[in-house]
């Protein structure tokens, strides 16, 4: 796959917005700007406030479309979901540095805790089902696992209040033991702690990181993360890192 | 035509790439023709490599953001010898951004960089507010920035221009004894210092406590400043500070900066600058001025109070 | 419980009206029940009447708002006489804003106020940037502020609460020397000194060329200031500048007010004081807090830099 | 004419929004808060950007709602202008002192300049049909003007471009020395001149000014204008005022 150059455009056009579950929605845009699975996209859904776009990371892609998959957290988000077909987004990218499925080979284990599960279908398109294991875990109500049961992988669920799959978290039902290459993606704290049963487990393991961002595209360092190598930019540099390289603060 | 001399460097258009927000100039390559600028700041350099603040280093204000990133730079030996000769490609003036924590580190980097081809002005960054071990104490008093001013001077083959903090207790005074202390120019604004409390941890939302305020939000104090600076010293004036349009730095022009610099616009919109750079000559065309020049500084002095 | 002790007065709540924001306090009562804020600052008053300043008196900006009103004001007799007694039916504490172009006016001034009944704190304004005659130079100079503190203060018989300025040159060294001379509160931010230029006619906006910045866009800074200066003097501190939410207010108490004033805020929406009292009364009661004392000035000192 | 206080109304329900002529539209609100002819609401139909509200005339009262006649001038304009039924406004209001209507007798002209015409209809209302002319001026396309004819007025025209009515300034064709009464509202040097002309001719004159505001009640002094009485607050003490008491300038 060669990766796509970045480009800004303003005035996509929003395709669909569906809305999933609470807070979390799809929204498809036209833009041909492509993206590999990992990279993001700094998205821009009004004027002036707040001050910077969002990065949204690349949920499907198509010829001619993006698709993103978001939950509403903040006032950029929720300006996000009041989008409606016809309205108009602000894209930068496709950004960053995505998987490396050149190194997915074997038994794979995608390990997501919320909303974590976006960047992983545009993933999952690009493997051999039958060597996948996802384990999704999510607060209350899971979301967007039926793509990946429909692409026949094996899809295991926590959920926090029990309400589907098993009770607990994703890191609870996830033995990394029985797996040649991990990748996860969730909340800090979540990875973390995917990260250390991989490292204990000796099995290697892809982390997509998240960080406040203010440029995106590398220049402005307010993204960083701490590596064995130095600081890394979480925007250009990752945001995917092999895991055992990141240091996971407690 | 938009071509200003600073310092005696030709720049295409007074639109500069602030330092700390244009990396080296690579990153920005990928979207737009960076040869159209007149031209990039660099990171802040520092003569030893440093890895900058931990913890937060971005958070948003109303019309405005406020950063940490301390002066994580690679140091300047390896600025000169990796990213520089990439820079000089770009086909634009660099400016390169000079920091340091004591008096030696200042004078050995400028010194450094002073030596390097293809480095066409120093900006003297006495200003930072994200680093604890000193940058910021430098440009608070007008002796002790003089002090910088003076002793990197007789290493400085290059112009020296010299950035000014907004922090600084007086900034016309300071603009001053930079000019006598033998600064070519000075560019203002930095950040300001700012703070911001995340109520739920009951902590400093940053892990300094404190950090620096860029954005729109901060305009109208800049161009004040710019003003009673412009008005005071005799050497180019570099206008920064929340510019995001082309009438914004225009203001600044009219304000007496001879260039403008343009940072946080370019998260928001990786060419505004661009965009700045065509309002302008729209406008110069639009007015039949043969240069800006013509509407440089006209609000005329500083009325005494 | 909100109740809050300002200098021995007892508010409802930490919530006061910013001066020259909220007139003299009978033009919002039309819209919401006043007595439900922990007080109301004056417009700035002066012994002799003023006209204010001419021009426009207004501008927007990205997140904020410039004003050049000057200190329009019937006097400190005719207050006294007319407005005065309709403030105190308002039924919450008031505080009278002086101002002054020079030392005897502030003395004078000080002492016809100090003598009425019914206010409970004068807030002595050394720092409104929009009087040509002076009123702003008492504010950026730490003696010079400090003289007219030591001035007034023998005749005061009132709480002394004194409102710094931002463009004072080191506004802690400045609440310091108010606290030395006297003062028994300082009150934080004023506007900052900004400027705006209207490219079309290519003059300043303002007669005065420069106008005082309020609003959300100054917030960080003040916030930084309010809590360089809490660590600073042993006096409780007011913060303002752009408070907008009561999580604003609250993170101004956190960096160590022990009340806030909220200016433009009250433009964007009349009620939007009462909005931060029921925040902060319901922030109160979710933490379980006796009082919000508990949460004042959490964050600890300023590192030493 | 009782002046109805004034409330602070989030949420007001956009009725209809018709888009008049080029840059001139018509707002109409669901509001019981009303307002006598002259006075106005400080408008809102955006969260935070511009900081401030507007000021709008009430250009039509009902019982329960509320017209505005008004002009894309810059961005809080254009925010108005987007707002379409079903939306909502956040009005504070009626506010000011309105037209003096008691005063309004005998042959009474209104004058007006642009969308100084927007106060007037609900003036005009007020008053015996027979006994009003109304000189109305324009850059280009006159507008809401066929609104004062429907009422049996006598409606003059003046446009700048020549496009309709006279060609030139509505002050051309104002003689003020057929009237005992006039009102007018429009750009300041219009009025200026009005107020002249009046003054000349003994006519007495009510003018509409317009100023800058901040909060629209009367506390924060920024809308001040020169009176031969002082200064005076737009937005309090007016914003009309007995035109011989203005101090018009150049
Ligand atoms: C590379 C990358 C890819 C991402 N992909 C997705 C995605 O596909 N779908 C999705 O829903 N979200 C994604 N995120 C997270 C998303 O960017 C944040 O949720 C969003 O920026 C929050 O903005 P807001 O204005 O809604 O909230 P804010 O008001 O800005 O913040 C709300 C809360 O979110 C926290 N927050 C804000 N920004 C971030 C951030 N960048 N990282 C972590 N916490 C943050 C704040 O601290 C606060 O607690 C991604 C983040 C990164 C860095
Ligand atoms: C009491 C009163 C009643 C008004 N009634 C109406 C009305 O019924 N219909 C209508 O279309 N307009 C009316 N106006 C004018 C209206 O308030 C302004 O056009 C509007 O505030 C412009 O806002 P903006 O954000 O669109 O433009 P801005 O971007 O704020 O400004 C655009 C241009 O308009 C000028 N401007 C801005 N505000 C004012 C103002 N208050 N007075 C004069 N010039 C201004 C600016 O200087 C600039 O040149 C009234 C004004 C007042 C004071
Ligand atoms: C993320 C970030 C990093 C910065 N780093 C530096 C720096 O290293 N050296 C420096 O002199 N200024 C630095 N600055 C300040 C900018 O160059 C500029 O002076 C300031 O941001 C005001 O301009 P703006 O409002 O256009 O951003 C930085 C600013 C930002 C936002
Ligand atoms: C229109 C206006 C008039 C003001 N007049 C005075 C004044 O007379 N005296 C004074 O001490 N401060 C005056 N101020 C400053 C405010 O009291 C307050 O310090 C400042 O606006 C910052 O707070 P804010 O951001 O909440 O508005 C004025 C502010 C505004 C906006
Ligand atoms: S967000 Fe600017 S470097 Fe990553
Ligand atoms: S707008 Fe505040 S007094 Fe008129």
């Amino acid at each position: 796959m060669t990766v796509p150059s970045p480009a800004h455009v303003e005035g996509v056009t929003v395709l669909s917005q569906e809305h999933l579950t609470d807070d979390v929605y799809r929204l498809t845009v036209a833009t041909t700007t492509g993206g590999t699975p990992g990279q993001f996209y700094m998205v821009r859904a009004w004027e002036r406030e707040p001050l910077l776009a969002r990065p949204i990371s690349v949920h499907s892609v198509d010829e001619d479309t993006v698709s993103f998959l978001y939950q509403v957290r903040g006032r950029g988000t929720e300006l996000l979901s009041h989008l409606q077909q016809g309205g108009t987004v602000a894209l930068t990218g496709p950004l960053g540095h995505g998987f490396h499925t050149e190194e997915l080979r074997g038994r794979i284990a995608i390990v997501t805790g919320g909303i974590g599960i976006a960047p992983m279908f545009c993933l999952a398109r690009t493997l051999p089902p039958g060597d996948v294991t996802v384990i999704a875990g999510f607060k209350s109500t899971p979301y967007a696992v039926a793509q990946f049961t429909d692409l026949g992988m094996d899809v295991r669920i926590a959920t926090e209040d029990g309400c589907d799959g098993t009770r607990g978290f994703c890191t609870e039902i996830f033995d990394p033991h029985i797996y040649d290459m991990v990748v996860t993606c969730g909340p800090m704290p979540m990875m973390a702690r995917v990260a250390h049963l991989c490292a204990e487990a000796g099995a290697p393991c892809q982390a997509s990181l998240e960080a406040h961002m203010a440029c995106g595209v590398g220049a402005c360092l307010v993204c960083s993360c701490a590596t064995v190598l130095g600081n890394k930019r979480v925007c250009a540099d990752g945001p995917v890192f092999d895991a055992a390289e990141v240091i996971w603060h407690a | 035509m938009l071509e200003t001399t600073l310092c005696g460097v030709t720049l295409k258009n007074p639109v500069i790439a602030a330092s700390g927000t244009f990396g080296f100039g690579a990153e920005y390559s990928e979207f737009f023709d960076v040869s159209r600028l007149g031209g990039i700041c660099t990171k802040g350099l520092t003569l030893h490599p440093r890895e900058g603040n931990p913890g937060l280093r971005v958070w948003e204000t109303p019309a405005g953001m406020m950063n940490s990133v301390g002066l994580q730079n690679p140091g300047i030996p390896v600025f000169l010898e990796r990213e520089l000769p990439r820079m000089r490609t770009l086909g634009t003036a660099i400016i390169a951004n000079v920091g340091g924590g004591d008096l030696e580190e200042y004078v050995e980097g400028v010194r450094l960089v002073s030596g390097a081809d293809g480095v066409d002005i120093i900006e003297l960054n006495i200003s930072c507010p994200n680093v604890r071990e000193g940058g910021m104490a430098f440009g608070i008093k007008c002796d002790v920035a003089a002090s910088v001013v003076a002793a990197v001077r007789p290493v400085c083959a290059k112009p020296l221009m010299v950035k000014l903090s907004p922090n600084a207790e007086d900034i016309t005074a300071m603009a001053v004894a930079c000019e006598r202390a033998g600064a070519d120019a000075v560019s203002l604004v930095n950040t300001f210092k700012a703070l911001a409390i995340d109520i739920h941890t009951r902590k400093a939302v940053f892990d300094n406590v404190t950090a620096g305020l860029s954005g729109p939000c901060i305009k109208p104090i800049a161009l004040r400043m710019v003003w009673e600076v412009a008005n005071a010293v005799h050497i180019p004036v570099v206008g920064i500070g929340g510019i995001a349009t082309w009438q914004d730095a225009l203001e600044f022009i009219m304000a007496g900066a001879t260039a403008v610099q343009v940072g946080t616009a370019t998260f928001v919109k990786p060419t505004a600058m661009l965009d700045i750079v065509d309002g302008l000559e729209r406008y110069r065309a639009d007015e039949h001025l043969t240069s800006l020049a013509t509407v440089c500084n006209i609000l005329g002095t500083v009325p005494k109070l």
